[in-house]
């Protein structure tokens, strides 16, 4: 399983990854983060692919993604 | 467990001023990549412009000089004249690029400087709050065009892209997009092979990249890429405009 | 006599309006007004902040560096503004957005949900009106009705947010009034 | 028209409409934005015409271009977009055409910042374009003020063929206060006879700074030198605050800064303090003998600006050695605080100071 | 006996300062000509450039006004939106219009300016003495590339006509020459319809004129017509690259 | 190197290269097109690198880049083109770059003539871009020092981390005088660590002059003050004929002009009249101190400019009132001849004058 | 006949309308004119055809034609 | 002692080449020299002169309002300058293209077909170095064989021409040896 870490306080809670993401697993929190804003998490992470979609799609780098070998890459990036 | 998508070592470890979902931190983070990738980081200048990426300089990891509105290309060739080793590039929007420095954005262009042009058009002026920029649509509205840009009196909007490819010079003009991950992706081989051409000592290349501005087109994030992929594409077509000869 | 204010909040929550509303009900009033808005290097859709002196002479410089009043919508402005306030000042806090309390002991404090009151009142979009209302409940700085009749003018052009508007305009002046009822006697905010 | 809450960018447009000015060209810049976007949406309800031009440069010379045709017309920027006007300034002087530029400066000197500095006072006051040439500065410290005076530099402008420059900061220009539009009497100014707006009926009019022969060259110098020399001795302007109080310290000050010292004078006098204000609104030319007499009076001047003391040596050079010359100035879009001024004021009159 | 060819009205009755031969005064008097063809000399406002032209203010019989150098097109821009019921035209070389004047030429060509810019192209500075140009020809010596246009580190000459016509907003852009008769009595109708078109309320009009510079070339007249027509052609070749829409 | 007959251009060019610098960027303008010229045939010898920027306004940007990159450069023009480099020449001084930039004056203000003038000493003394800020002025009166400040300026610049102004006019830059390079003996300067030209084994420099906080603004406004207090210490220069004699009165002028003052000096001499001469070379800072020292032993000053009396403003201001400052100028072109000099310096000495 | 009127003091001796007559009726003279050019002069009269390429290359308008009806022209001006 | 003149004639006729010349020359004697150009409006392709001072102390201005030599090359440079010529000075007239005289009654006049001599001499375009060599002839400014020298120099890339040259400077210097013969007393044109 992947492993994707969404920095709290660099996330703008912009909610492209939100969208970004084919398996719908990525939402936003009820909390704020330092800068005020909802911040994105990862609602269900079993289902993570590992497409990366999110953290490509993010503008703030707030999205690091770990994981064992190639999973779906649906383009190289 | 490897790490698969981490911040480049090119990008400052800092968080952007930018306003959430706008997509010049895409941009940022592919030049950060590439220059990573090519291993150029420690002999690379960016010059950053006037405008919302008037604080570049402290978001690449590099060597970076500030410049004046709409003259980081002028910047720029003194920095590659001076010392024709450097890897140099500017970061520039279309109201610093497009209008208050179009003279010197053809004639570094068609000087053929060995530099490399990142060329961000949000069809707007993000950072003073909105004006009409030479790229605004028509019909869309800005600050100084209350009632939507009138082609009548302010013309129609500038693709640069396809002017500085209408130059015989230039060795490498393309315009993408990074309103999905798609588009990022395949902006990123375009980076790559502009960094590439200034390596290999060919002369002048341009990346015009679509990007948003969800402040100042008043929508959400995802609305602004919706609204980028129905308007901004169609006049403003994807594509490689000019190759090495 | 002055009364002067920093209201400071998110770009989007209307804090500039309430100062505005302020100084045109200052103005109207027969008084010197200022009104004075942050343009400095805030983070884009950050904070946004302005300054509002009602005065009876003549206004010296509209940026106030020790605030009489200091209407904080949201954390970072509370953070950035409450050293400033002058000693016997008022703060009103957003207890909404803010889940701390003010440090300072030497001014009063109004601690009011903004944003739940407007969501009563109809939309939480007039988080703003509620804290324009406790500012005028607490300090009398201008007179409800001119308020309520710049609301009025405010949203001329979308009848049905003048209602909820002044809803959470009254909500704001009423919650104050009860806090100073309880508060007797009341530091004096004024000079 | 009855008085209305106006930030100060917004008062100076409506000023220049009220002045029958139906042209306005110019370039986006903090803290100024609000000058081009108000006549966005204002000059076509008057007929008139707004054009973005494509730079500060491109902007100098559309009212250059404006202004040869014989129409009143305005640019406004903010301090680097000044300096790319330089050129062109230097130009219109040379062809002696009228114009009426807006600077709402900023924190210099390169990009600087956005908050409000009175660092261009040299530049405007001394022209920092190339030739013998002076433009006509006028400085509010108001947003009344900043719109009387935008009415008053096209007349001026207009009489002297000159161009005008209305120099305030941030301050003057993001504030909001209430403005009124008085009716005005309309002032007698001089046919515009020579502007280049077609021949029909005459012999073809050129606008031109260029000439060939030394001597006619030499001539334009002195016909614009001579217009100076009228200005110093008509059209200077000046207030105060205090003066006719028996202070021993006098202020001097202009523009926003202005006011900061004026409430630092209420409060001195509120603690039995008398202290002085002058204020020049002209900048160029200067009230010099208002000066003269003001300082006359106190044993010490006190100049207050947002700089590094421009104004002070001029105020130094004009009281030739008379007066003691103090100086307190913040910078960088920093604003002095009355209390600040206070303290200095103090010091000064307790004979410990810079 | 009829005159069937005398100087036009809308010429000034003085000799010229520009050197024997040099083309500049054929494009002169094409200008005279059609305004007094067109009638329109009293309602015609012309701006003069910074250049060899720099006297035109002199040599037209209408109202003039003498803008800085590359400014032209600013300043008419100005005079248009003042009074649009005004015949405007620019006459400018190419330093002026091509190199220092860039960002306000395709600036005013982009806003569509209902103005007509007579664009003269010698490949040279001629007033400053014969340094390089914007559209000196590769190889071409000049005072400031002593050894011939160097490509590589000065690009390749500029083609004003291309360039503009790739905007999308500009009515009406023409290449001619003037070096023989008849392509002088070509490039008269051109000169006719840019007017026309001004007139006729249509945007944005520029004619580039090749031109000789016998002075600065170091030819003869006559030498200076042959090495434009066997070297200025072929690069800059003649025609109508953009008509209305 | 043996004496050389060269125009002031070409001598400016070749000091240049002397100096160190390889990098010209600059754009055509009489009289100074010889620079560019000569630097067009001269650098590709030494390796060096030629570029005809398409403005003056790039060519500023430019050397603003390559200084930026930690190299000597230099752009040169004259007036109009100066003008336009307003803009740069404060960014330069907000960035603290070194640069070397000539202006060889001609008549203005606009388009106005290219005959010698010294109209804009104005726009360098007093900084015609916006912000506070200096520029260190050299002003060279013959070919030969011409060459010498060209090369003092590139030190005095990396020195100070500032933009140096060499300031000659249309007669210093076409005139043919022998000149002489001699060697020199090298010059210990701060290294360039600040510079941006790859970060290999070091953090990476930024090349800046936005300050968004405007406390740290301030701070690098005092810091850049603080280096034009130690020019008016350190970096005065000036020259002066005859001053050992007894003089009643003192001609204080500059550049081209003080030759013919120089002329006249002589001939007044020859006819048994005594008269110094005070010539500032450095025109900022101003010699003031040696000024006074020269002018207190005179009944009279008299300055001779080819502008309208723009250093006499200074000069009256320096003398604060203590000596009587008289003035006589040409303009637009028009050069002073000794025997007017003559006539104005007898006039004075009679007690009959301006 | 044609009348070829050529200014003698507004020529500047370029030579350019010697080269443009197709009959060769135009040459230069051995005199200088005020501004020191020797300027162009009509050597062969009578044959002229009115054609009026001289006129239309004449940069500096030294040059005008009076005639009878039309003649020669080669084109339109 | 001080010799200065101006040297005025077309564009093509190699006026500025005349002072160059005599300013190396009194250069390399050790004097002080400046040599001027016009660069003034002159018209394209039109006039053009040069002053040029050779002086034993430091020169001043170099822009010489009363010259004390002229050398005149063409009818627009007689008329203009002839009148500025320091009473007793030379004015040296080209008659070759001059078909006035001079009116000055006060001044020395030496006539002289320079482009005739120099057709002679080889090359018409050698007019200049006629004149030049009758210059040195009349006035000693400088030493002939310096003058030689530099016409060495000046056409060293062109071998042909320097005995072309050389032969029109001698006729020029000959031609002014026999007038100043003819002429005795001459008046004093150097001071
Ligand atoms: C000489 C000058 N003119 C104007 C400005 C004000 N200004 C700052 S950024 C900007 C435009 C920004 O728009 P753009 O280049 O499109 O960048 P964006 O913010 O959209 O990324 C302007 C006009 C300035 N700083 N300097
Ligand atoms: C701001 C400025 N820069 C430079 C100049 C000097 N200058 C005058 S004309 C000219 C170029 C002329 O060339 P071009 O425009 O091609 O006209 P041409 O003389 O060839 O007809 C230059 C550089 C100037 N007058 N002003
Ligand atoms: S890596 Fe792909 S699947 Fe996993 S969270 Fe990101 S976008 Fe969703
Ligand atoms: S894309 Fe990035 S900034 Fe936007 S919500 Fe997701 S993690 Fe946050
Ligand atoms: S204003 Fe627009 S361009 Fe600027 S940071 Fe915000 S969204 Fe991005
Ligand atoms: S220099 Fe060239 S362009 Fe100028 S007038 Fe002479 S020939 Fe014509
Ligand atoms: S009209 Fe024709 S034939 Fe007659 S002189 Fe002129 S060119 Fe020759
Ligand atoms: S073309 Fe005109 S200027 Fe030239 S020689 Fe003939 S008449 Fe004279
Ligand atoms: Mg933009
Ligand atoms: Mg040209």
């Amino acid at each position: 399983m992947p492993r994707i870490e969404i920095t709290r306080d660099q996330c703008k809670g912009c909610e492209l990854c939100v969208h970004a993401c084919p398996q719908g697993i990525l939402g936003m929190s009820k909390d704020i983060n330092k800068k005020g804003y909802f911040f994105a998490q990862v609602v269900d992470a079993p289902r993570c692919i590992g497409c990366r979609m999110c953290a490509i799609t993010c503008p703030d780098v707030a999205i690091a993604i770990g994981m064992h070998g190639t999973m779906y890459h649906y383009f190289t990036y | 467990m490897q790490t698969v998508f981490a911040r480049p070592e090119s990008l400052a470890t800092v968080s952007t001023h930018y306003c959430p979902g706008c997509t010049h931190g895409i941009i940022h983070r592919l030049v950060g990549e590439i220059l990573d990738e090519l291993g150029v980081r420690e002999r690379t200048v960016g010059i950053a412009p006037v405008g919302c990426a008037v604080l570049a300089y402290n978001y690449f990891n590099c060597d970076m000089i500030e410049s004046s509105h709409g003259r980081a290309t002028a910047v720029a060739t003194g920095v590659k004249r001076a010392r024709p080793d450097l890897c140099v590039f500017t970061y520039q929007g279309d109201g610093d690029l497009a209008s208050i420095g179009m003279g010197e954005t053809i004639h570094v262009a068609n000087r053929g400087e060995k530099i490399t042009v990142i060329f961000v058009n949000n069809a707007i002026y993000g950072m003073t709050g909105g004006q009409m920029a030479p790229t605004t649509l028509p019909g869309q509205v800005a600050t100084t065009c209350p009632l939507g840009r009138e082609v009548e009196t302010a013309g129609w909007p500038i693709r640069m892209a396809e002017l500085l490819a209408s130059l015989r010079t230039p060795a490498y003009i393309t315009r993408v997009a990074v309103h999905t991950p798609l588009h990022v992706a395949k902006a990123k081989q375009v980076v790559r092979k502009a960094f590439q051409h200034q390596l290999a000592g060919r002369c002048f290349s341009l990346i015009e990249f679509l990007s948003t501005c969800p402040t100042n087109w008043g929508m959400t994030p995802l609305e602004a890429t919706r609204w980028l992929e129905a308007n901004m594409i169609p006049y403003y077509p994807l594509g490689e405009y000019k190759t090495p000869e | 006599m002055q009364n002067d204010l920093i209201c400071a909040g998110f770009g989007g929550q209307g804090v500039l309006l309430i100062g505005k509303i302020l100084a045109y009900a200052g103005m109207h009033e027969g008084k010197e007004v200022v009104w004075f808005p942050s343009y400095g290097p805030e983070m884009r859709g950050g904070t946004a902040n302005c300054s509002v002196v009602i005065s009876d002479r003549a206004v010296g410089s509209p940026i106030i560096a020790q605030p009489r009043g200091l209407i904080a919508m949201n954390l970072p402005s509370l953070d950035k503004f409450e050293p400033t306030v002058k000693p016997g000042g008022l703060i009103i806090v957003n207890t909404s957005l803010i889940n701390r309390s003010v440090q300072r002991t030497d001014v009063e404090v109004l601690e009011i949900p903004c944003n739940a009151m407007a969501m009563e009142a109809g939309s939480a979009r007039a988080a703003n009106m509620v804290a324009l209302g406790a500012y005028v409940g607490m300090t009398a700085a201008v007179q409800l009705k001119e308020a309520e009749e710049l609301v009025r003018e405010t949203f001329a052009q979308k009848p049905k947010l003048v209602d909820v508007n002044l809803r959470a305009l009254h909500a704001g002046h009423d919650f104050a009034g009860a806090h100073r009822a309880d508060q007797a006697p009341t530091p004096e905010v004024r000079s | 028209m009855a008085k209305k809450l106006m930030k100060g960018c917004e008062a100076i447009g409506e000023a220049a409409i009220q002045a029958g000015c139906r042209l306005f060209f110019g370039y986006p810049i903090t803290p100024q934005n609000e000058i081009p976007e108000y006549m966005a949406a204002r000059l076509p309800q008057v007929g008139g015409t707004f054009v973005q031009a494509e730079s500060e440069l491109a902007a100098s010379n559309m009212i250059y271009g404006a202004s040869a045709a014989g129409c009143r017309c305005l640019t406004s920027s903010s301090s680097p977009g000044i300096s790319l006007m330089q050129e062109a300034i230097s130009y219109m002087v040379g062809s002696e055409l009228p114009a009426v530029i807006v600077n709402i400066m900023r924190a210099g000197p390169g990009l600087g910042g956005i908050l409000p500095s009175q660092a261009d006072y040299r530049q405007a006051v001394k022209g920092g374009g190339h030739g013998d040439y002076r433009v006509l500065v006028l400085c509010p410290s108001s947003v009344q003020e900043a719109a009387d005076l935008v009415i008053d530099a096209f007349d001026l402008a207009d009489r002297y063929r000159n161009p005008v420059l209305v120099l305030g900061d941030g301050l003057i220009g993001q504030m909001m206060e209430p403005v009124e539009f008085k009716p005005r009497p309309p002032v007698a100014l001089p046919p515009k006879d020579w502007a280049a707006n077609g021949c029909k009926g005459r012999k073809p009019n050129i606008i031109n700074s260029l000439y060939l022969v030394p001597e006619v060259c030499e001539q334009v110098n002195h016909r614009i030198a001579a217009r100076y020399q009228v200005w110093e001795e008509k059209e200077t302007r000046h207030s105060g605050h205090n003066l006719d109080s028996k202070y021993d310290l006098l202020l001097v000050a202009n523009g926003s800064v202005a006011r900061v010292c004026q409430t630092a004078i209420d409060d001195l006098k509120a603690s039995g303090v008398e202290v002085g204000l002058f204020r020049p609104i002209s900048l160029y030319p200067f009230p010099i003998k208002a000066l003269r007499e003001a300082a006359a009076r106190a044993k010490n001047v006190l100049v207050v600006e947002l700089n590094m003391g421009q104004m002070r040596d001029d105020v130094d050079s004009f009281l030739q050695g008379r007066v003691p010359v103090h100086f307190y100035g913040r910078q960088g879009g920093m604003m002095a605080a009355p209390e600040e001024v206070i303290e200095q004021a103090r010091a000064i009159l307790a004979g410990r100071s810079n």
